[in-house]
């Protein structure tokens, strides 16, 4: 067992590569194949994300030019009522929406694991809207709380006449009324990836309760639910990224309105770029969106990402 | 210097994950033909080693050869190995020949040729019958068979079995263990194999190499590692129940523990002279002597029987010996009580002897 | 055909294409002109370019108005594939496109087919001309100071219709208690800014008017015309409550059906009364000024035509550019529009009593420009804010958002 | 489907079994024994579970039943009553007659062209999104974990925002305009989302699988395509539902990266909802709604339970 550390003479001639083949061509499939998600990562994200970032400093119009502008865009946006309206309503509509899809979905979930019989078609009708575009929901969901044609209408034609629900023409509370359509269509996917969680959790763990004599919420508060970490995280991406990107539903639902009292972030810049054909405050708030999801997210992608190197 | 009779040798292999050493310069000689069993606790870096020799983890640093040649970098299927996993690894849609064959498939084998290792893997492993079954509808026994034979179709030079029978109920791993050491027998092939089953270990190896925190502790037949343990931590990680250790004194000649002195005379020591140190001294519960034994013994002593734990094949009993728990394993038949006192005998040469410090044999 | 033979990766194919068509192109041409009045006026060009036998016209609406469409447009125009022709509002709108050396010149077909003299008012060609050379074609005037209201709302609850804003502020608490909406105001922005800026014709006079809007003088806006016109718009925002619709022809749509007594618009709305059968003077009628001033404002659209690279694409867009200002293609195009025709030469005996009002006023040369050529879009856009935000809520008050209009003027571009 | 009145017969079929029953019944005995046929518990949760039922299904409710009625009864009557005189007018108005500008074929004209778009470009993004994902999970390299990161940020982008520069890009490209061009975008923006779902699906699946398939000499194509695919039936329908609705509902980069003849359908759904000629035809709009939704709700019906197994690998191992 005398080792010789004499390695190179151990190596036959001809025999496979004795030297560290280059870095760059290990595992070159994989890099083969993993290159259009890193051409999308670097190219479209970060360098789109860059461009934007770098016209936001310019005075661009109606084109995306380099006319340096300095700050001026963003003095003008954070001294614009309308954006202090989008990012109030940003704020209200992402906390409401994050904590009413993560409840109702949970909650359904938690309803439809009891064995409930027929829970196909109770799981289909709660996931279909999913299938439907954001511009469907808000123009169906317009409908349903027209006051002259909807829900309000009807109950008063039932005889409750002094009954009012016009969400959408108020502006104190429009924006429960877009969040009303929201629930609506993105619930029902939240609800199948938390009824997923709930099927992966061990049968045993229930038992274990049972016996224990562990009422069952506090089962579900106290065990299940820090067991469902990486769902809610998944859901809470899911939730979150969707929330950030909200537009098409209140323009189909309200367009802004009452008077402005329903405008979101995604549609000041949308308003900006293209209807302001001022590019270059469009650029500026969207900047300011990515910041404040960057500022979130690289935090928690760092954690869930940088931490464990084991592959 | 082709060195024919290695089959497997091990240079300097260090991995590292970030800051986490997981095996750190290991060296290892695997010979020719030698059933080596690595054996330690879960996170040693057993597997990991395992994983190294089949190419399925880069290492850091160092180099393996197989046969002599410079695997280091070469993908699994160019080393010469097959590989056995815990949870068989068989691939869900492919039925049995489909499994034992797609290996050879991707090494372009001619059909013909195929289907006759499969013929002669199947005869070997009494698998005849179900070369046409999904891997869902065989058995746990039967789904590790499956598992050696896709191994045994490759024609390897090196088999590798990573906690092959883990998932296996007590009476199954013990008839496939069996299997297992004739195939050995029958085949001559190296087999280098992972488990934290001591029994398995000792009784399949040839050697078994001890691993702790990425190091080999001791790399030994097992007679040797049962016997002459290197280093206490070997000690008491081999033998069931373990061994019993005593803190004390080694003068001279003369292992001192409180009250109680033994003469270390017939006690091989490592190295022929040693100067006086703190010493702790290792006796397994086997090698307690009792009864009609205690006579035979250089050492006699008296104690008393705390508890009983009567197991069949042997009884176990429980005493204190300077101050603490000493287990002496006795004969199935002996009928002792607690509170009983017993003779007991001792003999120096099959007595472990540690630094007390450095843990390592005397 | 222009995605299918790409996909098959043959350019030999598109050549041959090419070839067989020859002269005859296919002219996509992308406008916002969706609703009925609207696409039956854009059906006139069409009509009219397949009429010469040799060109087709390919029609790319896209409903939703300049936002959704403008984006798309600017977008092909980007990427080098762009659209034959496209619908925008004339003005300061296009200066960069033109800049930029992506649009057509026309100027040739213009001075040839004396574009110069015939078109009237002269500020809309003015308005297509880059530095000397003129890059578009107007195709109609519209004016914003309109006021239309439904004779059969008023005959039902048993009041005259009013001849000016005066009345209608004075009789819209009875209108209101008749269960008529007074005033019908949809919910688009653009729809408050314009309403507000007639207003401001009519109740601060043109003077006042051009101080502001073309002037940009802050001060102005604090003087007291503007004043007035502050407080009258806070007034008539209480008479639109009850109009829970989004696009303007919705609002209209409540006069036609009678359920509002009247509605500040462009005289595009007169389209969809002529779409809905309805008989100017007998079933409606219309206060150009308010009523209270005949002025109006000629503003107007306008088509842009992307530069080619193919030659025989660039005459078929010269082709239709003089198409599109031709005598008899304006006084269909515009009679099913709604809006005036561009020459002054053409034969307008048949058209009816708000459009015969609106020619006597443009004859007159009581004009001024529209908004768009005054303001920058971004400055557009911040009014638009300010007026949905005001007419919308009660909250708001006129002083607070006098004090806000003038911010905004103070720093338009 | 269940109503209340069958529930008694429902809960008796129903087995005994540990996890069902309210907070009253966990302190009973361990083991089994009958169930009351009819507890509280099971009235309330066949009672709330209907409830939500009425409020998801209204929407659909009050499409169907408005796209069946005529635009004289739209106006007296109200929009949940069902209709008194059924017509199909709207129907065959929205699929073949309804105008937008001066094409008055309905939703026809974009039917196949959105077929056409959308197969290539589910195809291609799945394609891509599950190889990057399998690279990720299972032959991850230096940095492969950081770009995903990236990746999931871009989730976060308001894609309106990108859209001139990715016109641009596909104009240096030459891409712009074509067929391939509109697929690459869908491709970019759908693969944050499938990457993921990707990634955590084959992350979940047992290792020793792979390091076997390794052993057995199979490189990262063969192990992809012999091993992980055909294992991968959920998630690839799961993948396949979420981008057949992205892509089929797709309106902005149908327009902008295509040309008027090869218009989606949303186009021309948008021009029938958002050109309002005078009056809102009411029943036009939900009838081309439905006609519009058709074609994901019945990948989604005839997934079924495949996408609730597919999400469960997918999203919730990681």
């Amino acid at each position: 067992m005398a080792a010789t550390h004499d390695t190179s003479a151990l190596a036959g001639p001809g025999a496979a590569p004795a030297r560290r083949p280059i870095r760059l061509f290990r595992n070159l499939s994989s890099k083969i194949a993993a290159l259009p998600m890193i051409l999308v990562a670097t190219v479209i994200f970060v360098g789109c994300t860059l461009w934007t970032v770098v016209h936001s400093f310019t005075s661009s119009r109606l084109l995306p030019r380099l006319d340096w502008a300095g700050l001026d865009q963003y003095e003008r946006l954070w001294s614009t009522p309308k954006w202090y309206v989008s990012i109030g309503n940003l704020a209200v509509f992402g906390l409401l929406s994050m904590v009413f899809t993560l409840l109702i979905g949970f909650v359904l979930a938690a309803l439809l694991d009891r064995k409930v019989r027929g829970e196909d078609v109770f799981r289909t009708i709660i996931l279909y809207p999913f299938a439907l575009s954001f511009i469907v929901t808000g123009l169906v969901w317009q409908w349903i709380l027209n006051p002259e044609l909807g829900i309000q209408a009807v109950v008063r034609s039932l005889g409750w006449t002094g009954f009012t629900f016009d969400p959408l023409y108020d502006a104190d509370i429009v924006i429960y009324g877009i969040l009303i359509a929201a629930l609506w269509q993105g619930t029902g996917l939240i609800m199948c990836i938390m009824l997923a969680g709930l099927r992966g959790v061990d049968e045993e763990i229930w038992k274990a309760a049972k016996v224990d004599g562990i009422p069952t919420w506090k089962t579900y508060t106290h065990v299940i639910i820090p067991m469902m970490r990486p769902v809610f995280v998944t859901s809470l991406v899911l939730i979150a990224s969707s929330i950030v990107k909200v537009y098409d539903l209140v323009v189909a639902q309200t367009g802004g309105g009452p008077g402005g009292a329903s405008e979101v972030p995604a549609k000041y810049v949308m308003d900006a770029m293209f209807g302001a054909q001022n590019l270059g405050q469009g650029f500026a708030a969207s900047t300011m969106m990515l910041l404040s999801v960057a500022i979130i997210l690289i935090p928690w992608a760092y954690l869930e990402f940088g931490g464990k190197k084991r592959g | 210097m082709l060195v024919p009779n290695h089959s497997v040798r091990i240079r300097d292999l260090t991995l590292t994950f970030g800051a986490v050493t997981v095996l750190e310069a290991l060296n290892l000689d695997i010979h020719e033909g030698e059933f080596l069993v690595l054996l330690g606790s879960s996170g040693c870096g057993k597997s990991t080693l395992l994983n190294c020799i089949a190419g399925l983890l880069e290492p850091t640093d160092g180099q393996i050869f197989i046969k002599g040649r410079n695997v280091t970098w070469l993908e699994p299927s160019e080393r010469g190995i097959g590989m056995v996993f815990q949870s068989y690894a068989l691939y869900p849609q492919m039925t049995v020949r489909g499994n034992l064959s797609f290996g050879l498939k991707n090494a372009r084998m001619p059909q013909a040729e195929i289907d006759a290792r499969i013929a002669k893997a199947a005869r070997i492993l009494q698998m005849e019958s179900l070369l046409d079954r999904k891997p869902a509808a065989l058995s746990g026994g039967q789904r590790q068979r499956v598992a050696i034979g896709r191994a045994l179709v490759r024609d390897v030079d090196v088999f590798l079995f990573d906690e092959p029978l883990s998932n296996l109920d007590a009476k199954l791993r013990a008839d496939l263990r069996v299997e297992i050491k004739r195939l050995h027998q029958n085949l001559d092939n190296t087999m280098i194999y992972v488990t934290h089953d001591q029994v398995e270990a000792m009784t399949l190896a040839d050697r078994i190499a001890i691993m702790r925190a990425g190091k080999v502790l001791q790399l030994g037949t097992p007679d040797e590692i049962y016997n002459r343990p290197q280093n206490k931590y070997v000690a008491d990680f081999i033998g069931s129940p373990s061994m019993n250790f005593l803190d004390g004194h080694y003068e001279r000649g003369t292992f001192r523990s409180g009250d109680l002195s033994i003469s270390m005379d017939g006690y091989k020591l490592a190295m022929p002279q040693i100067a006086d140190r703190p010493a702790i001294l290792g006796i397994r519960p086997e090698h307690v002597a009792t009864g009609a034994l205690v006579a035979a013994a250089p050492i006699h002593g008296e104690v008393v029987v705390d508890l009983v734990e009567p197991m069949g094949s042997d009884t176990l009993v429980w005493a204190q010996v300077a101050g603490k728990p000493f287990r002496i394993r006795m004969d199935g038949q002996a009928r002792v009580a607690p509170g009983d006192r017993i003779p007991i005998g001792l003999d120096p040469a099959k007595a472990s002897l540690f630094d007390a410090k450095t843990e390592e044999r005397l | 055909m222009r995605l299918t033979a790409r996909l098959m990766g043959a350019s030999a194919l598109c050549a041959a294409m090419a070839a067989t068509s020859a002269a005859a192109v296919e002219l996509e041409v992308t406008h916002w002109w969706t609703s009925g009045g609207e696409a039956a006026a854009v059906a006139k060009f069409a009509e009219a370019l397949n009429a010469t036998g040799t060109h087709t016209w390919v029609d790319g609406a896209i409903a939703g108005g300049g936002d959704t469409a403008r984006p798309i447009m600017i977008s092909r125009i980007l990427g080098g594939d762009p659209m034959d022709a496209f619908q925008f509002n004339h003005g300061r709108q296009a200066e960069e496109l033109i800049e930029a050396g992506l649009m057509l010149d026309l100027t040739d077909v213009a001075e040839a087919n004396g574009w110069k003299d015939l078109v009237n008012p002269p500020d809309l060609l003015d308005a297509c001309t880059y530095e000397g050379r003129i890059y578009c074609v107007p195709v109609n005037i519209h004016s914003w100071q309109w006021m239309w209201l439904s004779n059969k709302a008023y005959e039902d609850a048993g009041l005259p219709v009013p001849t000016n804003w005066q009345e209608f502020m004075d009789s819209a608490d009875e209108l209101q208690a008749a269960g008529k909406i007074p005033l019908a105001l949809g919910g688009q922005p653009w729809q408050s800014a314009g309403a507000f800026q007639v207003m401001a014709t009519a109740i601060a006079g043109t003077d006042a008017w051009l101080k502001v809007f073309r002037d940009k003088d802050s001060e102005a806006v604090m003087g007291p015309e503007f004043t007035q016109v502050f407080e009258s718009a806070a007034q008539a925002r209480e008479f639109t409550r009850g109009s829970n619709v989004q696009d303007w022809n919705q609002a209209t749509n409540l006069v036609i059906t009678d359920a509002a007594g009247g509605q500040i618009m462009g005289d595009w709305a007169q389209g969809e009364f002529a779409l809905a059968g309805e008989v100017a003077g007998t079933d409606y009628s219309c206060l150009p000024g308010l009523g209270m001033s005949d002025v109006i404002s000629t503003g107007g659209d306008a088509f842009y035509f992307p530069a080619q690279d193919d030659p025989e694409v660039t005459a078929a867009q010269k082709e239709l550019a003089q198409l599109m200002i031709s005598p008899e293609v304006q006084v269909s195009f515009n009679a099913a529009k709604g809006s005036l025709p561009v020459r002054g030469d053409v034969n307008l005996e048949a058209v009816n009593d708000c459009t015969r009002k609106g020619l006597d006023i443009l004859a007159s040369g009581n004009i001024i420009p529209a908004t768009e050529q005054l303001l920058s879009p971004d400055t557009a856009q911040q009014v638009n804010d300010l007026m949905t935000e005001f007419w919308a809520s009660s909250d708001m008050s006129a002083a607070d958002a006098q004090q806000r209009f003038a911010d905004i003027i103070a720093s338009a571009d | 489907m269940a109503d209340p009145a069958s529930l008694n017969t429902l809960a008796a079929l129903d087995p005994v079994h540990g996890r069902t029953g309210a907070v009253g019944d966990m302190a009973g005995p361990r083991g089994r024994r009958p169930r009351r046929a009819l507890s509280r518990g099971n009235i309330m949760l066949y009672g709330i579970l209907l409830l939500v039922s009425v409020y998801y299904l209204l929407p659909l409710w009050v499409m169907v039943m408005t796209s069946l009625k005529g635009m004289p009864e739209i106006r007296v009557g109200n929009i949940f009553a069902p209709p008194m005189e059924v017509t199909f007018q709207p129907w065959v108005k929205a699929w073949a007659e309804a105008c937008t500008g001066l094409n008055c074929d309905g939703l026809s004209r974009g039917f196949w062209n959105s077929v056409r778009i959308t197969v290539p470009s589910v195809v291609v993004s799945i394609a891509v999104a599950s190889v990057s994902g399998y690279a990720l999970a299972r032959w991850r390299f230096k940095g492969s974990e950081a770009f995903f990161a990236i990746l999931l940020i871009g989730a976060f982008i308001p894609y309106q925002v990108m859209l001139y520069p990715i016109v641009i890009l596909l104009r240096e490209l030459g891409l712009y305009g074509s067929l391939s061009g509109l697929v690459l975008v869908h491709t970019i923006f759908g693969m944050p989302i499938n990457v993921l779902l990707f990634r955590n699906y084959f992350a979940a699946m047992p290792e020793e699988l792979f390091k076997a398939a390794r052993v057995d000499g199979a490189g990262f194509w063969r192990i992809f395509f012999q091993i992980m695919m055909p294992m991968s039936l959920p998630i690839f329908v799961v993948s396949m539902i979420i981008q057949i609705t992205g892509i089929w509902n797709d309106f902005l980069f149908g327009v902008v990266f295509t040309v008027p003849e090869n218009y989606p359908m949303t186009v021309q759904l948008n021009n029938i909802v958002a050109s309002v000629q005078g009056v809102k035809e009411y029943n036009v709009n939900m009838a081309a709604t439905l006609l519009t939704g058709l074609v994901p709700l019945i990948v989604y019906f005839a997934s079924g339970k495949l996408f609730v197994r597919g999400i469960a690998a997918g999203a919730v191992k990681g």
